[in-house]
């Protein structure tokens, strides 16, 4: 089990990423992973530049605990968090999460459950720029609905 | 002897500063406590900081509830509800 | 919305398809995806070879109206399939499914959808060699139960 | 005048045959004939084709059940579960 967390301003190849958490172990069947993009509509808003700050050393931290939460729920092999800083704008690649597992089941359901908690618990924060001027991105309530729908009764 | 507090996006702009030392003193027990000397302030720390507003506090970089004790050293962040990925 | 099938013997380069899907859409703000790979070991036996056979023309059939239903059940953009036929070694990649939409929400429920559904209803069948001699896989229960819970009560 | 019948992966190999044009005829009417018919052979087809066997039949591509009509001209493909993906 490897857990591999990359906060970076730079664009990542989600091939070469996913090439590398298989790094030719034959036993995983299985590889699910979710790319997130900036869209060019927020809110009903057109959005063209947007600017993602973080918390450096919490965030490396809090989703260290998210993935290292998943491998305890779900029989996975690898995870890989990449989530991008700084300016960015339409089309560019935000977030990458990639979860490899035997069988397909674990590895689909681990990789949205690091999504959702990563959406809510990450200290990731958008500022992004419409033509009525720059705007703090506001949480949304469905976010924290998707989270909620992981946590344990026992 | 101090706490480091740290603030970011939305309440970093609002306040002015990313990062501000606080001087740690014997009635500073608690995460409330903290928001308690901040409101105290007015202006913007009063207004954002207002308990039906929503922000969310780490200290060492757990999110922790307003009970949750502080001591000299130790880093305590405010931030809006996160909105990455 | 388009729907992109491919059933063929070459392998797939996923980074490459993903980027195709997305084709500079920028309402896109979500891409969920799947991989599947030969394991070396099926059912407590290593696997050295695997062939796979698949009925054309229904294949592609089965596909096409199981991505079709995805898309009336999610809010989603693009959904592409490609299922690699003839014969494969572990590690080879044997099936990609791929799904846009605004919101992740929709393209992890329509990517998971449409893998259990192929799973269970697209005819492609798996030969493996192992020490012991070739055989046909069987099909899994688990298989049927995992698109049982897709099965709408309206 | 005939039904195209199609056999695939284990069955194919059982049956020694991957297509095989049935000559159709009036008492042809659902699935559950042919079935009837090809059990008749005896051999790998009665064993393969037994009612407690787990196998699928397609019309046309599609999956139907037992009762599903039949006319001259169908494709009729059987084949056992599909383990693909």
């Amino acid at each position: 089990m490897s857990s591999v967390i990359r906060v970076q301003e730079d664009d990542f190849d989600v091939g070469a990423e996913i090439a590398t958490l298989r790094k030719g172990n034959p036993a995983i069947g299985a590889v699910a992973s979710f790319i997130g993009c900036v869209r060019d509509m927020n809110e009903g808003d057109s959005v063209g530049l947007m600017y993602l700050e973080h918390y450096p050393g919490m965030t490396e931290r809090s989703l260290e605990k998210i993935c290292a939460e998943a491998a305890t729920r779900w029989n996975i092999f690898d995870t890989l968090v990449i989530h991008r800083v700084g300016e960015l704008r339409p089309l560019d690649q935000i977030v990458f999460v990639a979860v490899s597992s035997a069988h397909r089941g674990d590895s689909f359901a681990a990789c949205e459950f690091i999504m959702d908690y990563l959406k809510t618990q990450a200290p990731f924060w958008k500022r992004e720029a419409t033509p009525a001027g720059e705007r703090w991105v506001e949480a949304r309530a469905s976010d924290e609905a998707a989270a909620d729908r992981w946590k344990q009764t026992s | 002897m101090t706490i480091q507090l740290v603030f970011l996006a939305r309440l970093r702009e609002r306040f002015g500063a990313s990062r501000e030392s606080l001087p740690y003193e014997a009635d500073l027990r608690t995460v409330a406590d903290i928001l308690r000397v901040l409101r105290e302030r007015g202006g913007n720390f009063a207004a954002e900081l207002a308990p039906d507003r929503a922000f969310r506090v780490a200290v060492n970089q757990d999110v922790v509830a307003l009970d949750h004790p502080v001591a000299a050293g130790d880093e305590v962040a405010i931030f809006p509800p996160v909105t990455g990925g």
